[in-house]
């Protein structure tokens, strides 16, 4: 198996709220391999955007991560992110793991020029020649296929969407990060742009080697630009797999529920499922398994009993039924 | 042909405009108050050429002279004629003798009060926007802790009280009960015998006279700055880009200055101007409360003895530097959010 | 006679000194029953085209005939006859429906003014036969609550059932399911297609998503259109399996497809570029030719492409498809 | 008979909303307690209060709990019978001020065209000249000689800003999705205007209203004060006013006419300004907790 460069255990996460803690992230425990690219699914509320800050223990709001370790492997080093100081935290991101959110329209300041965003980076990370970093963003925007000379003196409201993307991108390479989480990365996008942008994220890869992790509700980027593919519900991860088992032969219910949501362009009009009912409310969760009141192979086990994320071989399912979801997934295809 | 073009450009030009919007607002404002002064039913002219009829027993004739060199109009012209001579006279700085110091010119008058005003209001405007923008943030950062919560308790008692009321609370208790200060030794704006100079003693003591006016002008307006940065500052702390900038590792300076306390000031600076007019308006009684010699004062007591050319050049003159604060502040504000000033790029 | 008909339809905006059309020049029919997914990217003029289908806004020129009259010629009564008659459902479950005002207060304002039910009881009995139309169970406890308090795909559903509330025989969804949850979608578009099943309520179903479009209109037809005008118009499995617009045939092939194996073979049309022109800077002749990889130089930038009947029920608006007849060989992406 | 026990029901319904914000109900109770008071004072407390000059600037006793003013009258009694002007002023006028501010902001976004064109001139013009000065020479040039000509003339300097808001509300609020939806249900403009759109500005109506009401307050204390408003009768601006001019500042027992109308005046804005909260839970479904 290839080298980890990011272990999560036990990570788990909760929002102040007036009605009580909101859980919404419970016990998450995975491993990032090198140069992989691991997809994050699952709907709005399952935690996969929290999951996306807590790693980097960027806690927005009123949360506060409750438990767990995040442990960054350097070769021999072992760094253990809970234990940093605010100072050291701060460094490290960015360097050593970018975190680029949701809304990439609305990642600058609206105030100053794109090219004050560069050096503000790289001041805060110690670099202070200003003609250096101007260089190296002038590279990085050449790289992402943007106008140099256009972008960086302009203000953020006048860049088009995919520019903002684009800079965005090049922004995070500034310090050559080991691992980029990617925050719905083509979601507002139109579908040529967001082709454009999937292949850059391709060619960006080869060229600088990161590890990615990308966040998304939309099954089909994971299935287009994913190695492994986690889904979350409810706060955890409850599959975890490799892409082409992911959807092909699922063994959560709830994975396999996603895949039959959502048609194809090419290829055979089938009759789409949904999943019937709604996500859990995370601060009320049903007992046992989270996924029960909606999964049509519930036992009175799943009821009781919260099954927990276990590997059979490389594939790791969170489910008392895996092998009859896995039947069932079988005989649909 | 290219100057042709640069004149259309600098007519459309954002700045361009809104000078002669403020230009407009004020020649709108002047026309009005004298038509008001002059045509309607039962306006300060007539009253007062009736009162001279009747306190001197003169002939109406006579009594419209008198008015005609008060007012500065002339009572035989058509009322056309004598709008274009009220405004050209406004021009020059006529704004034509007061009734109650006779002879004396309004313009006169004006120059000697305004200046005090003009330091109290500047003055408290500068020290309330401030104090108010680095209290808000902190109430900001500190939201639902102990600090947001005396700052919003002070905020919402300050806004309850009228001002002039806290002018006579400081006074009372202050002044007399707990006597900080001597009640008679800070009326007026500078203290007997003092000549104006260019000197430390003189501004001492400008300082200490203003010294009362200011602190409520600024305790007063402050709660309101707080509220309205805290308020700002909350919702700018939510925009993604704060939260990138944190992803991106800059320090907790940068964010807070750069990123968070720029764009929480801008919208401010939209309220800023309005308060301006508020301030002046609050000066009025303020100054008279704390007998203060500032234009407000005089307005008061030209307004108790009637006497109309003070008033409506006291009025114009607020409106103007109301007027023309507005435009500077939008101005500022244009300066400062590129959204603005690349508008039409 | 088809139940409405846009000819001609153009809009145009102001925008500060410039002018915009948004909309130009777009011919379309829609036959009692029928399914009509209009598809393109934000920009293109779908969602504009959709609310002059529904009355929502003037065109600038053009006229729209609803059962074969002209919608600005009608009298009073027959112009609320054929408000009535079309309905729309927009796209963003939370602001979809009035946040201070109840469901109840929400269906039965309609019902109510327009003597769809005589008093408050009545109102209240035929809501709860109409949010049962749409799914929504428990009807009863739904009525007496605020939005908030329901989940976006909830809230679509009331939306469909107040554009129920007055019979209409025409929906024009925007986007109607794009903002709810994957997992629920599926059941909002099948209950959407039992409506035009069981009801006869004809949809103009307005996406992004060529995949959803395909799904909802296979019986039907799908209308592309880029930068305000209509690029091609076809039954679906025409247009699905054989795409004659290049820029059709672009965006199918720069779909990502939620199967690994099927998305990672498919053929990629690479564009001459990305940019997206401006409305307020189109480019002459056919818009899309600085982007399209077959362009014909001399003709694509001169001549605005008409579009055309090409095969059964098929038209386009291009010349290199007119050109290679038979059509798409040369421009259409191979499935696999 | 149900119909008694429907309003009633709804009317503790709606308490029990509104005393959700304890701070909010605090404001509720204080504003109702004074408007109860002032508005009953009159029928029991003697409105000829004569002078008594051996009582003179007595400080508070068990007979005057707030002492007496310079002519030896009772400061507590005026206190109770001077509420019911101010209030009605402050009423009148933040009322009339809402209603041409809502009025004329929603009118020129639904009209558009001239109206729109006209009416946000006027409204613009009106909050660039100041407020105050603006309401002291107008009641310089025209006399007053009643509350209610008082409250026009507040209302009528002071709806500009409101209009501006409410207007470009309205236009942002008509191109919502829901109000769009009632458009097409044929539903008519009333409907759209005062069960869709209004509906949903209450809490910044409200507020607003509030607003206005202090300012209505500030206004005409501060005319009595500068001696422009003729008016007569016993109310809390002119205590504050009288007890200035009779110097009631400076002496220690003395104070307390002048303090006592200050207090009173803030209490009943501060009572005011929180009762804002609780009127807003009432408008807004979203902040009802526990739901």
């Amino acid at each position: 198996m290839a080298d980890t460069v990011l272990e999560v255990r036990d990570l788990s996460l909760e929002y102040r709220s007036r009605r009580g803690p909101v859980k919404a992230l419970r016990n998450v425990s995975f491993d990032l391999y090198k140069g992989e690219t691991l997809a994050l699914i699952g709907e709005s509320g399952c935690g996969k955007s929290t999951m996306g800050f807590a790693l980097i223990r960027l806690t927005p709001g009123t949360a506060k991560i409750t438990n767990g370790n995040v442990t960054f492997v350097d070769g021999p080093n072992r760094i253990n992110l809970m234990e940093m100081s605010e100072n050291e935290i701060r460094r490290f991101r960015w360097t050593d793991m970018a975190m680029m959110l949701q809304a990439a329209l609305n990642a600058y300041n609206p105030l100053i020029r794109i090219q004050d965003h560069f050096i503000d980076t790289a001041k805060a990370h110690g670099l202070n020649n200003k003609s250096e970093i101007i260089a190296r963003a002038r590279r990085l925007l050449t790289g992402v296929q943007l106008d140099a000379d256009r972008v960086l003196p302009a203000y953020p409201h006048e860049l088009s969407g995919g520019m903002r993307q684009r800079v965005l991108l090049a922004l995070g390479l500034l310090m050559q990060p080991k691992i980029i989480i990617l925050d719905e990365p083509t979601t507002a996008l139109d579908i040529l742009t967001q082709r454009s942008i999937i292949e850059l994220l391709r060619k960006l890869k080869d060229e600088f080697n990161f590890t990615m992790i990308f966040i998304s509700h939309d099954l089909s980027l994971a299935a287009e630009l994913a190695d492994r593919v986690a889904t979350m519900y409810a706060g955890q991860i409850v599959e975890l797999t490799d892409v082409f088992s992911a959807f092909e032969k699922p063994r959560h219910p709830y994975t396999f529920g996603l895949t039959r949501a959502v048609p194809t362009l090419h290829g055979a009009v089938e009759k789409l499922e949904s999943i019937p009912g709604s996500p859990p409310d995370l601060v009320f969760m049903p007992s046992g398994c989270k996924f029960h009141p909606r999964c049509p192979f519930a036992t009175d086990k799943c009821k009781e009993v919260e099954p927990k994320l276990t590997a059979y071989g490389g594939h790791q399912v969170a489910c008392h039924n895996w092998q009859q979801v896995l039947e069932e997934s079988q005989k649909a295809r | 042909m290219a100057t042709s073009a640069m004149l259309r450009k600098f007519f459309k030009n954002y700045y361009f405009r809104r000078t002669l919007k403020a230009v407009a607002s004020i020649f709108v404002v002047t026309t009005l108050t004298f038509f008001l002064i002059r045509l309607m039913p039962g306006n300060p002219l007539d009253i007062y050429v009736n009162s001279q009829m009747q306190s001197l027993g003169v002939s109406r004739e006579e009594a419209e002279a008198m008015a005609s060199s008060i007012f500065q109009v002339d009572l035989k012209r058509p009322v056309l004629l004598q709008y274009t001579d009220y405004v050209t006279g406004l021009l020059h700085g006529d704004f034509g003798l007061s009734i109650v110091s006779a002879r004396t010119p309004v313009s006169a008058l004006i120059l000697r009060f305004l200046p005090w005003t003009m330091f109290v209001v500047s003055v408290s405007l500068i020290l309330s926007f401030t104090l108010g923008i680095l209290i808000g943030t902190l109430m900001a950062y500190k939201r639902n802790t102990w600090v947001d919560y005396v700052f919003t308790t002070f905020s919402s008692i300050m806004t309850a009280i009228p001002d002039f009321m806290v002018a006579t609370l400081i006074i009372v208790y202050f002044g007399v009960q707990w006597k900080v200060f001597s009640v008679t030794g800070v009326r007026g704006s500078l203290s007997p015998g003092m000549v104006a100079g260019f000197n430390a003693k003189f501004f001492i003591d400008a300082f200490y006279h203003a010294a009362l006016p200011i602190i409520t002008l600024v305790v007063c307006n402050v709660g309101n700055w707080m509220l309205q940065m805290r308020g700002s500052t909350m919702a700018t702390l939510g925009e993604d880009y704060v939260m990138v900038a944190k992803a991106r590792g800059l320090s907790e300076a940068r964010i807070t200055t750069g990123y968070v306390g720029r764009n929480a000031i801008l919208p401010l600076f939209t309220t800023l101007a309005l308060s301006i007019g508020g301030m002046f308006g609050g000066s009025v009684l303020i100054e008279t409360v704390f007998t203060y010699n500032g234009i407000g004062m005089k307005l008061a007591s030209s307004l108790g003895a009637r006497d109309y050319p003070v008033m409506q050049a006291i009025f114009i003159i607020i409106t103007t530097a109301t007027v023309s604060a507005n435009l500077f502040a939008d101005f500022l504000y244009g300066w400062l959010d590129p959204r603005i000033r690349t508008e039409g790029r | 006679m088809a139940l409405l008909e846009l000819k001609h339809i153009t809009k145009q905006f102001r925008q500060g000194k410039k002018v915009v059309t948004a909309v130009d020049d777009v011919n379309l029919a829609i036959q009692d029953k029928e399914i009509i997914c209009l598809v393109g990217e934000s920009g293109c003029g779908k969602t504009t085209t959709g609310k002059m289908a529904a009355g929502l806004l003037d065109q600038t020129s053009g006229q729209i005939l609803f059962e074969g009259k002209d919608i600005s010629k009608l009298s009073g009564p027959e112009f609320m006859a054929y408000r009535r008659s079309v309905q729309m459902v927009h796209q963003d479950p939370f602001s979809s429906l009035n946040p201070v005002r109840t469901i109840y207060q929400t269906i039965s304002a309609p019902l109510l003014y327009h003597k769809f039910a005589k008093d408050e009881r009545d109102a209240r009995r035929r809501s709860i036969e109409i949010l049962e139309m749409v799914d929504l169970t428990p009807a009863e406890e739904i009525l007496d609550k605020f939005p908030h308090q329901l989940s976006g795909g909830q809230r679509q559903r009331v939306s469909v059932a107040r554009a129920l509330t007055v019979n209409p025989k025409f929906i024009v969804a925007d986007e109607a399911v794009s903002m709810v949850d994957v997992s629920i979608r599926a059941s909002l578009l099948n209950m959407l297609r039992r409506l035009n099943q069981e009801l006869g309520v004809s949809f103009l179903f307005i996406t992004h998503d060529l995949a959803l479009a395909k799904y909802f209109a296979w019986e039907g037809r799908v209308g592309v259109m880029y930068t305000g005008r209509m690029v091609e118009l076809s039954r679906s499995p025409s247009l699905i399996e054989k795409p004659l617009h290049p820029y059709t045939a672009a965006l199918m092939s720069a779909i990502p497809e939620a199967d690994p194996r099927l998305t990672r073979s498919k053929e990629r049309i690479v564009l001459r570029s990305d940019d997206i022109p401006s409305l307020t800077k189109l480019p002459p002749g056919c818009h899309f030719h600085p982007r399209c990889p077959v362009w014909l130089e001399g003709k694509c930038d001169k001549v605005q492409p008409i579009l055309t009947e090409m095969g059964p029920g098929h038209q386009v608006a291009c010349h290199v498809a007119f050109d290679i007849t038979g059509g798409g060989s040369k421009i259409s992406a191979g499935t696999r | 008979m149900s119909y008694i026990r429907d309003l009633g029901s709804g009317l503790l319904g709606s308490l029990r909303i509104m005393s959700r914000n304890k701070v909010g109900f605090a404001g509720l109770i204080i504003t109702m307690t004074i408007l109860l008071v002032s508005l009953l004072a009159p029928q029991f407390i003697d409105l000829k209060m004569t002078a008594d000059i051996e009582k003179i600037y007595q400080g508070p006793s068990a007979e005057h709990w707030l002492g007496t003013d310079y002519q030896g009258r009772d400061i507590f009694k005026q206190l109770l019978l001077g509420g019911t002007e101010v209030i009605y002023v402050a009423f009148l006028a933040g009322l009339l001020g809402t209603v041409i501010g809502v009025g004329l902001g929603s009118l020129a976004a639904v009209l558009g065209g001239w109206v729109d064109t006209i009416a946000t001139a006027a409204a613009e013009l009106v909050i660039t000249i100041p407020q105050y000065p603006l309401l002291l020479v107008l009641a310089g040039f025209i006399r007053l000689n009643s509350p209610a000509g008082l409250a026009v003339i507040i209302a009528a300097v002071g709806w500009g800003g409101l209009m501006l808001t409410i207007r470009s509300q309205v236009l942002s609020l008509k191109e919502r999705d829901y109000v769009q939806a009632a458009r097409a249900l044929g539903l008519p403009v009333w409907h759209l205007l005062l069960k869709e759109i209004i509906p949903n500005m209450m809490s910044y109506i409200l507020t607003s209203l509030v607003m206005r009401m202090t300012n209505a307050i500030y206004g005409m204390v501060g005319l009595i004060f500068l001696g422009v408003v003729p008016i007569a009768q016993n109310n809390w601006g002119v205590m504050y006013s009288l007890a200035n001019r009779q110097g009631a500042i400076f002496g220690v027992n003395s104070a307390w006419y002048i303090l006592a109308p200050i207090f009173t005046i803030a209490l009943f804005q501060f009572g005011l300004i929180n009762m804002n909260r609780s009127l807003e839970e009432l408008f807004n479904p979203r902040l009802r907790r526990g739901e």
